[in-house]
């Protein structure tokens, strides 16, 4: 415990693919030809594109050497905000990599499909009974995707009431997609404060919410990791006004089976399963966003929806006339979907609220032993996650990006920096379900430590990160003089 | 539960800690009437073993080769995947990882990804290519949204023969904009009609997918002269990333942006998804682009590294003014494409797709010798149009032979009833093909 | 090229698994009970083996964090002379995790598993094509296994010649499980010098040759990467006076489809599939080492062997009452069987001769880029490998051993060292036919690196490694104090 | 060849430097009576995709669940492996290292085999175990030599119940070294008659196996007493390590030296290898143990390290007096051992113990109250021995339904003709052993 997690190893360079690869080698199985060959047009043809010539042991060393630079959950602890960085099981990858699963065509015909169809429905299904939402759409790629097929939901929703408004009403804690989302659909957002206590107060959503206002997109449990008490209220005010309430539920993992997203208000809200559902994050994706909303919002659900028949089977339907239409090539992120599912089906009831119970349990917990030393936002009870700041470390000018690049040399990933924005130096922690109580302890052990150090020798938190392949990376001018490839 | 670490002694410490008397407690916060009031109604938890026991039950409900013969393309192609690939992107840092935010320890993603973005480029023909998008459609749909912010106009063109679906995903982004789509019409060749453009001007962009839909190849070049000769935007797409392996890349024949389905690119099929949407341009537009980009540069010693940049242009900055609401992408299918890419190098690339062409232009003779009708004559890559004489039900004595002999292409083009899209890739063997023939004969 | 591979970066502390776990976790899903329980006699029962308890994500950051702490093929290039670390195609895994052959009961009824007995018989006629040899039984679980049937073999063939001899030739330049497999069988090791030029003289074979002696054990190529110029003459020598000649091949990689081990006189020898046919080492085994004979040995081969019956189907037969027996439970390691296999069907005979080529390519040009500067033992065309020394860097005392923990530092495994026994200091290197140009160019920069530091800075290699995890370890009190369990 | 890196350029440029003009002429030194004068005769390569065909048709012939439903055990054993446990072991730092003769560069390897050692250890009831063996059958002849080294008396007692082939393995090692085997007979109960031993002296050692071939329970406690009142070492023994999960350990009922398989452990049946052998002994055996061992000691920092020691006992160092011929062992199964108990902790491993033995005594509950004879009582874990009638031809019959219900004994125990031993674990379902009782008396 007294000792930190991080310690510095041997790592090998390597070079860029280009730089490492020579003419004449190749690391791929070419198939012999069983056919005539029949060259096309030499109008129509190049030399290929310049990639370079690489062996497989080339190959295979490049990548294994590049993974060591980096640090995953599988790694250690990434308290990373707002992203829910637990871990992933193994035994979804076996699932996803099932041959009938990972080899299968989108447009086989609906006989020779019915295994994914089955899944996608149960998830679907699933998904509407975690939420308290009556319909799904599994379609959205990612939980922006999922929060533009929201908005454009709604927008569909009131366009067919005839009603066309120009405004949506978005907190200052809103995720960035938020505003941007509502963008895409022509929105122009209306920032509303939360209150002292972080917080959606009804009496500000009731001053600005109006009849050319299409409703309001709220986070809940929101990104200070709070619960919106006043949901229910706004939720009236909204309605009243004509307008629908958009649930951003990419914090979901605080509430399973213990929140009712449907019996609040909530018309429309979108999911995480690459965050709540466990589905690896990929180094920045796959993901999946699927879009839930109530009865009266279904009929505008993306389309092809999955239909079962009397006969008992499964099949596609494009049979929705309101439907906000399409939002990727085919189906969505099947694969991620199989890692939900599975999850879903491991967990069962009591695991998903267990998981639930433990994520806050563990939230509370570090907000409690963190406190004294840093500076939080919002001293109430949490959900998720509990927002600090960089405020007690002023006195020896140390930001938050200080800490955050220190802890790396502890063995952590970084929490989530700079966001939310309504907190000025913000670190955002979410340790997940997924963290032991040692585990939490020993980060405890080294956010104290880091502080000491900004007290007594804030130039080792300047300095840092000391272990890690490079240090400080000139970000200035990565963006002043672009070099985007080689 | 083996995913929770915690035990009874560890929940009591915790409570204590943080002065709550139980688990429930820490929901009291919550307003009575939020409060989910009936237990969730989800399937008992299984077992490990019961789970793969069920999941290997509902798979084999699915319809793959070698059990079957799948002569499916459209925007989804079977191609083989080196062991190499498949183990190289498990390793759980690169898996496990997010969006490299802190550079310092995410340098493996980012080499990687950076890495992807250069490939891509020299594949394309382009000077910058993103990060990564959600799929082909996608990355269309934001291709056309760069033009119309670049150029302020709110009219694009779009031929017929990008695929059917990826129109109708553009559809979805830009209408609600209100931003209108021209259609550009078909040849009899199975070509665009790019004539259709003459003199039309205020037109954002025009776009052109090649091979396009019907697996014919467009004269991209052509296409672009005449874009750029009313003024506005040339962009070019692909959904078979493979036929640029001999193709002349978009860049080179003047497309200004272009986009791009990479599955064929080491990425499993997986019922659709994920895949990689590519999405490039000549380095005017850089800073126009939409979503991730990764770059070169130097730590505080001088040591060569990389990190996001450019993120003005993102939403966690810019909000509502970024160029495009997506955070995450799909990073681990670039990293999929790069790894793939990389072990093919240029040759053993153009050899393979050469391949693919030979395999198709070997079938699509065997069907024009048995006098099947092939409605149309241009060039193709590794997809072509057969049309299966009326009436005689060949698609469903295929099926039941356990061969799935194309798409039909009648609920996308109603004026080619009878007609289906026929898919060859390196993994298609001559005994395939002969088979489908002889069974489509039978 | 001027920047050393090795690197630091950030590794992780781990702590030791009963360290790590607390009562009342589980990382195994256990199956529910479908059956009354039936509990067994008090008497009989303890409260179970006392292991700790984790959960799955701690077991899996346990081992992904151990494994970074080592060094394997795939991160880098692995010189260790006489070992043949050569790449292990990823596709052999994938062939090796095909459920048909990993999860098969060794005892099925022929008719159920002629998959597994087609492999097995067609690698035993491979083997014997690749080596000129007659007959071959893959039982044996490793090289040392493979030596112990040939000298089983040696003993029961003069045994059945009424002939008990009690001694046995081995060169001094043998591996250590040469003598120790001989002694097995209650042989006498009689020692013989390599000549001047490093190989056997047919003279000072002669010399101790006699009726006493069972045979020769020698290795061709020999342990210090030099053939057996004299084989030939060496085993008329043998021969003549009755005995046999066996021939360890763990060195069969710089000479497939080149050297004919039948043709030269030798009557039995074992190959290392773990090493020339590409199987992965796995930390140190599993291996397997098939033991090969001409025809008159081919009776005495271990039982159970494959025959094909004239239906054209495989069994096991046990009909071979000469036979020595058997050496392992079962059939022998089949999962590396499997690899080896895999990778003989991707090579080809071209592949594979040209894999034994490009191998004594590498390590000619090894030998010739360092000789100037390590001082090299036998000056002579080398096969698959060198043998160098620290004779050059006595005058700064540099030994062996520095040099070897300092390539650590450079991103390099060590060659195998103070082995042969023959060359004081002796440093053996290996590059196998899998290292391009550019590593074996890298490779010679860093080696020129060292000697140079040995010989202006030698304290650098004195604490050397100081990139690895820990530094160099204290061995001695290791042994003094054994602590074997925690 | 892809796994070549060499181009032509490469290998011109290399040959300079040797200074010679071809590859064939790096061979020149060899005598050209030792040169191969022809082509090796191998199949033509194979691409890697042709290779993934041929193997998924060659294993295709194989029996295996869930197509089959296999009731054989008798020294290898069907047991569930995690997810985790497949995919941890895989990790190439593990897989593609060799024995760590360079601690520095292996302290992966080295703690996870002290892990394994430890754990092992605690199983066993031992004080240390060694870092692997090839299989039982070796770990038991070596445990067989130990003794004989340890006593300097050469005859030994084995039970007729230790796994035949363990025997006969045992025999291989130690007839050429002259080393006699007395054989313990078996009673009517199928344990060990151990008062065979009554009075004899000169025994190096006494083994026993429990559970025995038969599935028996042995009297181990019983068995060391007497084998120690006639001055033997007491050798114990298993080839179901589950087994330990609910039996006391042979090392508190009185071994000195335990051996056992530990395939069940996590490690794939494959046909029967690679296994795990264990073998551990009481302390004053250490320095007599063959094979590697990992130790605790620290860097020059004081940092706790791991280390291949007491080598003086190995080949490498002592060469004709060491302790055994063994170098390459079986270090990667001792690795999936390892993460395998570490996965199941003591109340997880008990309780799948506790699984395992409560199904088969479902089945054999089964088939008693269908008039099945067994011939023996005693109590056993998860084997057991059923006849099946003379003349009925079950087994025969079974096999067509694709059930293959055990392993007949009569080729081992000529005695016990129609009769099987029958194995059941945790993956063995009630719905399997009731489909087995059907069919069996159909
Ligand atoms: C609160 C919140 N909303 C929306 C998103 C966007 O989700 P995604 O990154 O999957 O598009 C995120 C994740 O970054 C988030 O934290
Ligand atoms: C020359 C030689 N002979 C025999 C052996 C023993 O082989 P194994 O370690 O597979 O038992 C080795 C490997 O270490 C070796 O290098």
């Amino acid at each position: 415990m007294n000792e930190s997690l991080g310690a510095s190893g041997l790592i090998l360079n390597e070079k860029l693919l280009w730089e490492k690869g020579k003419k004449g080698r190749c690391g791929f199985s070419i198939p012999k030809s069983d056919v005539p060959s029949s060259p096309l047009h030499p109008d129509l043809t190049g030399d290929g594109p310049d990639f370079p010539e690489l062996s497989e042991v080339d190959v295979v060393r490049h990548y294994t050497r590049l993974s060591t630079w980096n640090f995953g959950v599988d790694t250690g602890m990434y308290p990373l905000g707002s992203c829910t960085m637990k871990y992933s099981p193994k035994t979804n990858e076996r699932q996803a990599g099932i041959p009938g699963f990972s080899s299968s065509h989108p447009l086989l015909p609906a006989a020779l499909c019915q295994g994914a169809l089955r899944l996608m429905a149960e998830l679907e299904i699933f998904l509407a009974e975690i939420t308290g939402m009556d319909a799904v759409s599994l379609q959205p790629g990612a939980g922006a995707h999922g929060e533009l097929a929201g908005i454009l939901i709604v927008h569909a929703f009131l366009k067919q009431r005839g009603l066309s408004r120009s405004r949506i009403i978005i907190p200052d804690t809103a995720h960035g997609t938020n505003p941007a989302s509502a963008a895409l659909c022509g929105y122009k957002p209306v920032s509303v404060k939360s209150n002292p206590e972080g917080i959606l107060a009804p009496e500000d959503i009731a001053a600005v919410m109006d009849e050319d206002t299409a409703g309001i997109m709220l986070t809940n449990p929101n990104t200070i990791g709070l619960f919106e008490d006043n949901i229910a209220e706004i939720a009236e005010i909204v309605h009243a006004k004509g307008g629908l309430v958009y649930a951003d539920g990419a914090n979901m993992n605080a509430v399973m089976g213990i929140v009712d997203m449907g019996r609040i208000g909530v018309d429309v809200l979108h999911l995480n399963l690459h965050k709540t559902f466990s589905s690896p994050h990929g180094g920045g994706g796959p993901g999946s966003g699927p879009v839930c909303v109530k009865k009266h919002l279904e009929p505008f659900l993306p389309i092809p929806r999955i239909i079962l028949k009397d006969d008992g089977k499964f099949e596609f339907s494009e049979d929705f006339p309101d439907s906000v239409g399409k939002l990727l090539t085919f189906h969505g992120h099947f694969g991620v979907m199989v890692r939900a599912y599975s999850y879903i089906l491991s967990m069962g009831a009591d695991g998903l609220k267990t998981a639930s119970r433990l994520a806050v349990l563990n939230a509370n917990y570090l907000k409690e032993r963190l406190k004294d030393t840093f500076h939080l936002a919002y001293d109430r009870p949490c959900m998720h996650e509990s927002v600090f700041s960089d405020r007690n470390q002023q006195a020896t000018k140390i930001s938050t990006l200080d800490i955050a690049k220190r802890l790396m040399d502890y063995g952590y990933h970084p929490p989530t920096i700079y966001f939310p924005l309504v907190v000025p130096g913000a670190l955002m922690i979410e340790p997940t379900e997924t963290e032991s109580k040692e585990d939490l302890d020993q980060f405890v052990y080294a956010m104290k430590q880091i502080a000491e150090e900004a007290a007594k020798t804030p130039g080792v938190l300047k300095e840092a990160p000391v272990r890690c392949k490079v240090r400080r990376l000139d970000e200035a001018t990565a963006a002043r003089k672009p070099c985007l490839t080689g | 539960m083996r995913y929770f670490p915690h035990t009874k002694e560890d929940i009591q410490q915790m409570l204590e800690v943080i002065g709550a008397d139980s688990l429930e407690s820490l929901f009291s916060c919550i307003p009575e009437e939020c409060l989910m009031n009936h237990e969730m109604n989800l399937p008992f938890a299984m077992s490990e073993w019961e789970l793969n026991h069920h999941m290997d039950d509902l798979s084999a409900g699915m319809a793959v080769s070698p059990g079957y013969r799948i002569f499916i393309g459209a925007g989804r192609y079977d191609h083989y995947i080196p062991a190499t690939v498949s183990s190289l992107k498990m390793r759980s840092e690169f898996l496990t990882a997010y969006t490299p935010y802190q550079p310092e320890i995410s340098q493996g993603t980012l080499q990687a990804i950076y890495e992807y973005q250069s490939l891509a480029a020299r594949l394309m023909g382009v000077d910058v290519v993103t990060a990564s998008h959600y799929d082909g459609a996608t990355a269309f749909a934001e291709a056309l949204l760069m033009a119309v912010r670049k150029t302020g106009l709110r009219r694009v063109a779009v031929s017929r023969l990008v695929h059917p679906l990826y129109r109708r995903v553009a559809r979805t982004y830009l209408e609600p904009a209100g931003i209108e789509i021209k259609e550009l019409p078909m040849l009899e060749s199975g070509l665009t009609d790019i004539s259709a453009m003459d003199g039309s001007k205020d037109f954002a962009a025009v776009a052109i997918q090649s091979p396009n839909f019907l697996g014919c190849i467009e004269d991209l070049k052509k296409a672009g002269e005449k874009t750029h000769e009313i003024g506005a935007l040339f962009i070019a797409g692909f959904t078979e990333a493979i036929a640029y392996g001999v193709l002349k890349n978009p860049g080179s024949l003047g497309a200004d942006i272009v986009f791009g389905e990479g599955q064929s690119l080491g990425i499993p099929m997986a019922f659709g998804g994920p895949g990689l949407g590519m999405l490039g341009a000549t380095s005017e537009h850089t800073r126009n682009l939409p979503g991730r980009l990764i770059g070169k540069t130097m730590d505080i010693d001088g040591r060569p590294g990389f990190v996001l940049t450019l993120a003005t242009r993102e939403q966690h900055i810019r909000r509502e003014k970024a160029t495009s609401n997506i955070c995450t992408n799909n990073s681990h299918c670039a990293l999929t494409a790069a790894i793939y890419m990389a072990s093919l190098g240029r040759s053993g690339f153009r050899e393979l797709a050469s391949l693919n062409h030979d395999k198709a232009a070997y079938l699509r003779k065997q069907f024009a010798s048995h006098g099947f009708r092939l409605p149309f004559d241009s060039l193709f890559f590794n997809e072509f149009v057969v049309e299966f004489p009326e009436g005689e039900a060949i698609y469903e004595r295929l099926l039941d032979k356990k061969i799935v002999p194309g798409l039909s292409l009648f609920s996308y083009y109603p004026e080619l009833s009878n007609c289906y899209l026929i898919c060859v890739t390196e993994t298609t063997s001559k005994d395939d093909m002969d088979m489908l023939i002889r069974e489509a004969i039978s």
